[in-house]
């Protein structure tokens, strides 16, 4: 019995799981950063992550944890650091096997929008903008996003399309000119989300333990079908959450 | 500085917190330009800096706050959704090849990124057919500064410049930039340039000026010599949540335009901070 | 070297007599292949061993010879003027573009060279209209090898690879290949690489295979290692003076079919001669 | 009095006059980089020579003449090794001021081949190729081409274009999307050649002590124009052709 746990840190571990060893797995700062330095420390020690300050191969220090992704922190122990251009064209050129990232704002395509609410020229909220987001939507082979469930984050149409996910549907992405990649999963607070085949859109693949998938339904601004088989995913066990409270004793992302 | 016209488009080097060419920006704050063009990868405090002081009407950027801690960055929110500056969005990597289009001597590149996006309309890029295969790309139009402002590790006297550790964009914004302005942690003599000629990742002839300037970043980074002042981070970001955006300009009165020299700016950040960033920078890379 | 089929184009690394991967072009020599497609962008005498194996039916390149001294390449032109291999001709910038392109992802990148000369019509090379400016360019279309082989200064057993001095297109070359082969000079402990990132210049999960191999360039040179043993190439020559063509195949059963190892090839060289490039290789680069 | 000298040290000396100080040339193995070495050492301190290997800013060690572009005696105390492909964009950006080139056979307009003599796939002689001559006549803001001066060098028609020297004429170098560049001067063991700024057609500009207009027009191959004033060169001066033969103990290009 691994005892009690928060939102964030069930996210980080149920996230970590989604991570293969001897892959490379570009990861955004914060949640997404944590899950894959769980894995690498767990299951995964092969795991190659690519960080958009232009690192490659760090190895992320317990307690030492980065707020930016091209801080020295971000860089500790790397294996190269090519710099940032060359990081991305890396996954350009195919070499990255997972995008790992948030979304402040996303639509039942798994569209992210972390640039504006309301119009782009006139905002009601500026948001802080892409980064590399849009870059790691667009070119890595599949993309994982990990992100809270709340109501207002998933909305039927984001305001903007910041990083696509299927795009309006089915043969979207290849028809834009994206020769690969699309949103595999969204890992949320509440269970796990996929897409369905033939129409891209999202549906309810797992839920967390003592989760429904009502309650999901209840905490989606769209319309949602559930997978034929939902699956209820393993709560985090004593270990993982050890080694995750271990990687940050400051609470600085896990609260 | 004298080369920074009003109205010009400037490529700051660096990357958000990190190799920010801080001494650099402090002068273009004291010189009071107005009407700039900010081009940058990712934009930290010196972006609130120059809207705060009315110098740029523009930041070109793929990303802007301070850090995750912080959040959104209030200063941004209160320019960009006001509409006094206009933040011009590209995806990180589109915004790196502009640069390197720039660096390359051509007008565009072609890319698979911002594909499919509303990034697309923003800076109105246009696709382009490849004549091979007919497949659809991006076509990442050049950006070509008119100031490219840097801070690098070491040069020497002709300004071949050699950096550590995280290279960033520089040394494609000083190829792409038509002059270029830099500061240097350190100089050193011509021979120690030609005994480590695979170091240097700008030319001197690409270099119109060069500074001596030790802790020419902070409170921001530089790889391997001091770590980010994130208390000095937390300050200023206190300060605005309790004044309001007017607080910026109190903190540029005392650290931008008060201090006369660089010397005076630093003592006022710190000498202990100054020791205490540069011993965690030997512990993260030493 | 089993990853190699007949038929397929190999790119290989360093440039002319400098980091050429000669222990793996001497094990290709060995495994008899056909049909081979060499893509190098300065073929030296790697390229006319190639030639007179029959292993190669067309050589993508911008420049074959020996070197200066040696003048016109003859069994360059005994191959080449026979019909018997295809040169095709690139320049030596767009060579590099369509290793860059490939190591992009991009199946072509835009550039201002060649255009107007009789060189765009050989490769078959596309102009493409800038869309914001309309302005002509050369669409330098990519190259994606099947296998690469390179020669390396130092690398770890994830395959992360340290180059001195000369870069050449090494990296370019590794990212557009689909098959990596790596010989290294040195083999470093992990914790080397990690002391050192910034000297990285291409990422071990680009490797396929990794082989440790001293002197893996003689006769030609490894930056600040090994100078080229210029007398190894003039008995070479004054052979292929005296004999003719077939001299060539007298040499590969001397140097390639014959010795069973590597260190037998390097007795055959002469340890002598090892030694002394390897002093005038300090005397130039320490 | 500087006394005799050959064809190659006169040739050697003419072309290291025509760079200044503060420039940047591109350089090609033999001649043209002794010459450059020459100024360097002479009357342009500050002259940055780029080599192909991917080499900025080298210090030639005399009697350690490179005989290739690309090795460790190129490179000697450069300040700055990019590699091959960025020298040349450093070239495209509009940084090398002078291109500094032989040739093997040339024409009126200062179009140069050294790929094949007949025809391209079926050549009666193939030559070693472009290597960067063609990026180094497309590129640099001024060409200078430095050769012997024979007759069956100098032909109507080049059978193969490999690096563009004015093209078809006038206009031509603009036509094709070249930006800039152009053959400015053609120094030979004979005078000094230029083009005729109109026609861009090549003309005869000095004379070498000793030789005549009539001398040049008989060992080329087309018809040749003389400039409104025909300058006289001055003879290698002894200091020239003493730091000449220092660079080249061996005679390796100075024969």
């Amino acid at each position: 019995m691994s005892g009690p746990f928060n939102a964030s840190e069930l996210l980080a571990v149920i996230a970590s799981r989604q991570l293969r060893d001897d892959t490379t797995v570009f990861a955004g700062v914060g949640v997404p950063l944590l899950a894959a330095a769980l894995a690498k420390q767990r299951h995964a020690p092969r795991l190659t992550m690519v960080i958009e300050g232009g690192i490659i191969g760090p190895e992320i220090a317990p307690g030492r944890l980065p707020i930016s992704t091209n801080e020295m922190r971000a860089g500790r122990r790397a294996q190269m650091l090519p710099g940032i251009t060359d990081a991305f064209l890396f996954a350009q050129r195919g070499f990255v096997d997972v995008g790992f990232m948030g979304g402040a704002q996303i639509d039942r395509y798994g569209n992210i929008n972390t640039t504006a609410i309301g119009d782009y020229w006139k905002p009601k909220v500026r948001l802080p903008g892409t980064g590399g987001a849009n870059d790691i939507a667009s070119l890595c082979r599949e993309i994982i996003i990990v992100t809270a469930h709340e109501k207002r984050r998933f909305v039927p149409r984001v305001d903007f399309v910041t990083s696509p996910g299927w795009l309006g549907g089915a043969g979207a992405r290849r028809a834009a000119g994206l020769l690969f990649g699309g949103v595999s999963r969204v890992v949320t607070t509440l269970g796990i989300l996929g897409f369905e085949p033939e129409s891209r859109r999202m549906r309810v693949e797992a839920v967390h333990p003592g989760v429904t998938v009502q309650t999901i339904r209840d905490n989606t601004g769209f319309e949602l079908d559930a997978a034929p088989v939902v699956e209820t995913t393993e709560p985090p066990a004593a270990d993982e959450l050890a080694l995750l409270r271990a990687l940050d004793p400051e609470r600085r992302f896990l609260g | 500085m004298a080369r920074v016209r009003d109205g010009d488009t400037l490529a700051v080097g660096g990357c958000l917190f990190s190799r920010t060419p801080m001494a650099l920006v402090r002068e273009l704050l004291r010189q009071r330009r107005r009407g700039l063009t900010l081009a940058r990868n990712l934009t930290c405090t010196e972006g609130e800096f120059l809207m705060a002081a009315g110098a740029v009407e523009r930041i070109v950027t793929a990303w802007m706050s301070i850090g995750l801690p912080w959040g959104v960055s209030k200063i941004m929110r209160h320019y960009v959704e006001s509409g006094a500056v206009a933040l011009e969005e590209w995806s990180h990597l589109a915004l790196g090849l502009r640069f390197r289009a720039g660096a390359m001597g051509v007008p565009f590149l072609p890319a698979l990124t911002m594909l499919g996006s509303d990034l697309m309309a923003v800076g109105g890029t246009k696709t382009i057919q490849d004549p091979y295969t007919g497949e659809t790309l991006a076509a990442v139009p050049a950006l070509f500064p008119d100031v490219a402002l840097l801070h690098v590790h070491r040069a020497d006297r002709f300004g071949n410049c050699q950096i550590d550790g995280y290279r960033h964009m520089d040394a494609d914004i000083a190829s792409a930039a038509a002059t270029v302005l830099v500061t240097a942690e350190e100089l050193i003599p011509e021979e120690e340039t030609r005994r480590h000629p695979d170091r240097t990742v700008i030319p001197g002839f690409l270099v119109d000026a060069l500074v001596h300037v030790p802790f020419g970043s902070f409170p921001h980074e530089c790889y391997g010599l001091y770590e980010a002042d994130v208390d000095h981070f937390a300050e200023y970001t206190a300060a605005i949540d309790a004044a309001g955006p007017g607080a910026v300009a109190d903190y540029l009165e005392r650290y931008a335009y008060a201090p006369p020299t660089w010397a005076d700016y630093l003592d006022l950040c710190g000498g202990e901070r100054l020791a205490r960033q540069a011993r965690r920078a030997r512990e993260l890379t030493g």
